[in-house]
């Protein structure tokens, strides 16, 4: 089958309904994802082709939509929770953190957890402190998870079916301001990507840039600015947060020597601290510079746009950061 | 028994209802020409809930409320001028435009804010409600929230505390019948939202939450009786969970595709809307106000159309705001 | 209507009964031996409560719990070896030595584990419910709490979703009168916990919550009794709310200072104890029928024995079972 | 007034003690607080000390009691919150960190937040997977909150009464197995720690160790065994993990050119990942070799002692993990 341009929602929205249309056992449970068709309009249509039974509107409980999505895939189902912003679910930590991850080990293998819960983050809509968060990495501390966080139609939809298909409980992360984003994509329903591969998004020899999700935006225009200056970007887009896949980076640190990490986590305690950390370990040879770090500033976002974007990263911060690199 | 509203009180009523009115028109507007951003909750359809419900309150008191906050703010007094600059994210809002719509506060008159995480204020409630207890003030806490916003845990864990503890607090649902699209008997297991009241109600030594009316929140003056009497328990007894039977005749919020009732429904309710009931009220009962009520209704607009002007001059927050107030130096 | 229970089966109750007794009492002697370790909360008094209610099910059907779970264990039919060498932490323990005390389970007789973060286990309950409505199963899940987790959110959230989408779930509150120290009317506003179901009782179309009784919990039969008929209700409609009235003879864990309650207050319970009531019931009923209690009060001790030779013979965990059962591979 | 030998738990109770007769509007709520004493013993008598009005024991409600807290530290009192064990604190997030943390900033400043949330941390008591995080790192990414972790009696009652006085939120973290730990703690009711500053706890000039709470007891242990080899490590206790300071451990980097971080967290996006992040970037030209984590396993912790322990950090890791680096 041939591929097809399609955005990040459409890549969404095929995956899920793919999966659902293969395997019985998949169903969709959270706030609006029935009758509403989706917050984000993911799941606009699905209630008609797949009723009520399998598109289930919830209440307003991210404690519920996480822990009884565990429990039904305790249970033999394929539960899709959808928590509609990462926001919500820091009410739902102790049911991800404390029961999807864990209770396979707890109870030694006794149980399978093939649970996806979809989620969106990020800032930069001028909503304020609470609803402003992209807190990926604090799920992405705990084993017993997979973390993906999409930043292209293509991954959205390969990432998202694998992330169905796989055994293992997966937190989902849709950047809520990308939606509208174009790629081809294949309309092979057995296009699956795999889990905790990162992939080069740019080819370059003077930098590596490391990112995932809305960073890879910021880091594509800031690389195509650098080489309008002769500088040469290669991306690494993780993809996952957990399994992190750091072997790309390190291949491509071989031949830069040079690192700037691009996130719009908060600053201290990030993904950039981790690569860092791990590049210092295992590239100590090879750093002609300190390894960068491009995040949001520490504090909580405000809602006046002005001031909000100053706090974000931009494709011109990351320009800066690789500029004072090489 | 509530003290009776004289006609000067009720006449400033209208003029809240109104001035509430006009003010989301406006925003709404606004929102449309880019000038308002983030997420927008109209309160078209509810001012009568809380109009009656702030008015019913002392200037001691305390209210609290979820994101969908402007009529309160408007009705608890707070400067209309700052409040369309939070909307507008200006320098001199309300919350010096770091808050927004959902986010708007005075502490001085005792306005705790809105809150965006559905649920999160009402544990907040339950602590102001504590603290004015401890400090052995005569103060109770109205907090209102959502329908929706009655299935989370945070409603269970400070609703139960509220009647462990006997806090002073007036529990108001604003029942508008959805939470975003869902129907009130899609979310809730009890769809008459004052029954909750009977899982906290029958405590040890006769504590516990007393179940409250099912009040026509439509309805300025039984809104104000009903709270009033809540109010009075309250600073006696202890909580109280009353429900306002309301409706709102926009969007959840701006862009809502409204999937999930039909226009006859909404047209339905556009007939009951509590300003042109209450002028209707008015009219019948004090010959001749209608000149004032006009009066009242050209001002609000003029009100809102000052307050635009003041937002739109004042000046944006600049860095130092954006790095201000997250630690108390 | 529940089956009438034959001798044969009440005198297997009689024995659940009295085998749990004594692993509990030898769970506390291996605790202070310091070859139990972590929190061990022990299953005395309550017995009756998780006998009566496991006896009331089907085979398919599901059982959960929270941390106090030896009893359920034992009662769904946990191998009582493996059990204990759970407790003793070995690799031949029903959680491979890494649940422990808190964490048994077994997939295969349907038993979904204990679990330690109080409320935690309920919207699994949900969960486990769905997946059988589902698939069309025509099983009901028990989902056993304390009293104390009644008054967390998790207990609200899932006992209303529950009630919106009719599932088969019977929410089973073993109301032991405190939560930890804290006796129910200082933490529940309501000291009657069935009264909560009110919260979720009464939906659209007929949804909701049936309000179960507050059964006598140290008497076996009349636990067995409520819980068929909260089975055979959620099984038809969906969820039922039942309280069971029973103490906790020991502390909370090892090592509770027990400041909370008089010795008195224990004693008074003591005399209650669901086992010996139910000895002398089968002692009534059944003429001639001590020998074969005495019988079984021995084969229990050597079971007991026999599952702690089992677990100190059992080989411990290994590096390899550390580092397994994170993912699925 | 002189020093007093005393525990952990004795310096815990003595500074709340002390901020409860200083400050009427300093009281205590919490599981177990009262009647019971609390469950580590910490505020055993509180409750005939002071009354039920400033002890107050609550229901098992995390969420609102981390969220009344908040609301009462706004209305003008100094609660002192406790959440049993920081495992619980995770269904307290959404109250910590948008409430907590950011009702300051999101108002403009309209409302202060002196609010002091109690909590014990740690694993190693085979009380399995859902008991035995140390998860601080994931309260100390986010911005408006402080993050103190005392690893002595003499720290835990300088640093709480600090907290107690100061007019931020506070998370305060001591370790459930290191409570009866002695050190010479000032009686004076005066004595206060300052928020945010490091303590170098050992000196030495061949290897950095940085570390806080129950890693400076492994590192201690640690140090002494290196020490009849002949190596001095230099040990810097973070006590708060946020404000996070590294000053001194850039010092004590400068003359030993080596570091090793020493942790109880999980192995990915922990403290040692920042550390060594900020490391590599500001001593870039002092690194004698990359910095070294020492961590817990990327495991849920078992039940079993014998393998619950082989996941945990101890001070013959840290003496290898040294070795390996000097
Ligand atoms: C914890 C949480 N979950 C979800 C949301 C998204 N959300 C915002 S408003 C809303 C509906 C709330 O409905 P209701 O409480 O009835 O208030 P109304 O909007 O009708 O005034 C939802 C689901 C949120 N803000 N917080
Ligand atoms: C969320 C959470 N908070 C606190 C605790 C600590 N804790 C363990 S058991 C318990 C008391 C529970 O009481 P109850 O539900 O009545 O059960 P019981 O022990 O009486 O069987 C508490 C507070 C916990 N495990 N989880
Ligand atoms: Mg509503
Ligand atoms: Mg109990």
């Amino acid at each position: 089958m041939a591929d097809k341009v399609i955005t990040i929602r459409e890549a969404l929205s095929a995956a899920l309904r793919e999966e659902m249309q293969r395997d019985e056992r998949v169903f969709i449970m959270g706030e609006e994802v029935g009758v509403w068709g989706g917050t984000y309009a993911v799941t606009r249509g699905f209630i008609d082709e797949f009723g009520e039974k399998r598109v289930r509107d919830t209440p307003i409980s991210e404690m519920v939509i996480a822990g009884a999505a565990v429990g039904a895939a305790m249970a033999g189902l394929r539960p899709i929770a959808e928590i509609m912003t990462i926001n919500f679910a820091f009410l739902a930590l102790d049911a991800i953190v404390n029961h999807a991850a864990k209770v396979r080990y707890m109870f030694n293998g006794q149980f399978t957890v093939p649970l996806v819960i979809r989620t969106t983050t990020g800032g930069g809509k001028q909503l304020g402190a609470t609803h402003s968060h992209a807190p990926e990495v604090i799920f992405a501390h705990f084993p017993g998870l997979y973390v993906g966080v999409p930043g292209t139609a293509y991954d959205a939809k390969g990432m998202l079916k694998a992330s169905i298909r796989d055994d293992n409980p997966v937190l989902f992360v849709e950047h809520s301001t990308m939606l509208q984003r174009r790629a081809a994509v294949p309309e092979d329903p057995d296009f699956v990507l795999p889990i905790g591969k990162s992939d080069v998004k740019r080819r370059g020899k003077d930098v590596t840039i490391v990112t995932y999700g809305k960073g890879l935006e910021w880091s594509m225009t800031a690389a195509d600015t650098l080489s309008k200056d002769g500088i040469e970007a290669e991306i690494v887009d993780l993809r996952w947060l957990r399994p992190l896949d750091l072997e790309p980076v390190f291949e491509s640190f071989k031949k830069t020597n040079r690192c700037v990490v691009v996130e719009e986590s908060l600053p201290m305690f990030n993904i950039g601290a981790e690569v860092a950390a791990q590049i210092q370990q295992e590239m100590f040879d090879y750093m002609d510079a300190p390894v960068k770090r491009v995040s949001a500033m520490d504090i909580p976002l405000p809602y006046s746009r002005e001031i909000e974007l100053m706090a974000l990263p931009s494709a011109e911060k990351v320009v800066a950061a690789v500029k004072e690199l090489v | 028994m509530a003290r009776q509203p004289n006609k000067e009180t009720l006449l400033d009523w209208y003029r809240q209802m109104v001035l509430i009115r006009r003010f989301e028109e406006r925003c709404a507007e606004l929102y449309q020409q880019g000038l308002i951003g983030g997420f927008l909750h109209l309160y078209i359809g509810p001012e009568a809930t809380g109009v009656g419900a702030v008015a019913a309150l002392r200037e001691q008191d305390h209210v609290i409320t979820a994101y969908r906050d402007h009529g309160i703010a408007l009705a608890r007094g707070l400067d209309v001028n700052r409040v369309m600059a939070e909307m507008l994210g200006k320098r001199t809002g309300v919350s010096g435009g770091k808050g927004g719509s959902m986010h708007l506060a005075d502490r001085d008159l005792h306005m705790w804010g809105g809150y965006g995480i559905v649920g999160g204020h009402l544990p907040l409630a339950a602590g102001i409600a504590l603290a004015a207890k401890y400090q052995g003030k005569d103060e109770v806490v109205v907090a209102l929230m959502g329908d929706g916003s009655t299935n989370i845990g945070y409603f269970h864990e400070s609703l139960n505390l509220s009647a462990v503890w006997d806090l002073p607090v007036v529990w108001l649902v604003e029942n508008n019948q959805y939470g975003m699209g869902t129907a009130v008997g899609r979310a809730s297991g009890a769809v008459e939202i004052v029954n909750k009241a009977n899982a906290y109600c029958c405590g040890a030594d006769g504590h516990g939450m007393l179940q409250g009316p099912r009040v026509d929140g439509m309805d300025v003056m039984a809104v104000y009786d009903a709270i009033s009497e809540a109010a009075e328990h309250a600073r006696k007894y202890g909580p109280v969970l009353v429900e306002s039977l309301t409706y709102r005749l926009e969007g959840h919020s701006m862009g809502d595709p409204q999937r999930y009732r039909t226009k006859e429904e909404v047209e339905s309710f556009q007939t009951k809307g509590p300003i042109g009931r209450f002028r209707a009220l008015l009219s019948d009962k004090y010959k001749g106000v209608e000149s004032a009520l006009d009066r009242i209704d050209e001002e609000a607009l003029k009100a809102v159309d000052d307050a635009v002007e003041f937002a739109k001059n004042s000046p944006d927050p600049t860095y130092d705001d954006l790095v201000s107030h997250v630690y108390v130096d």
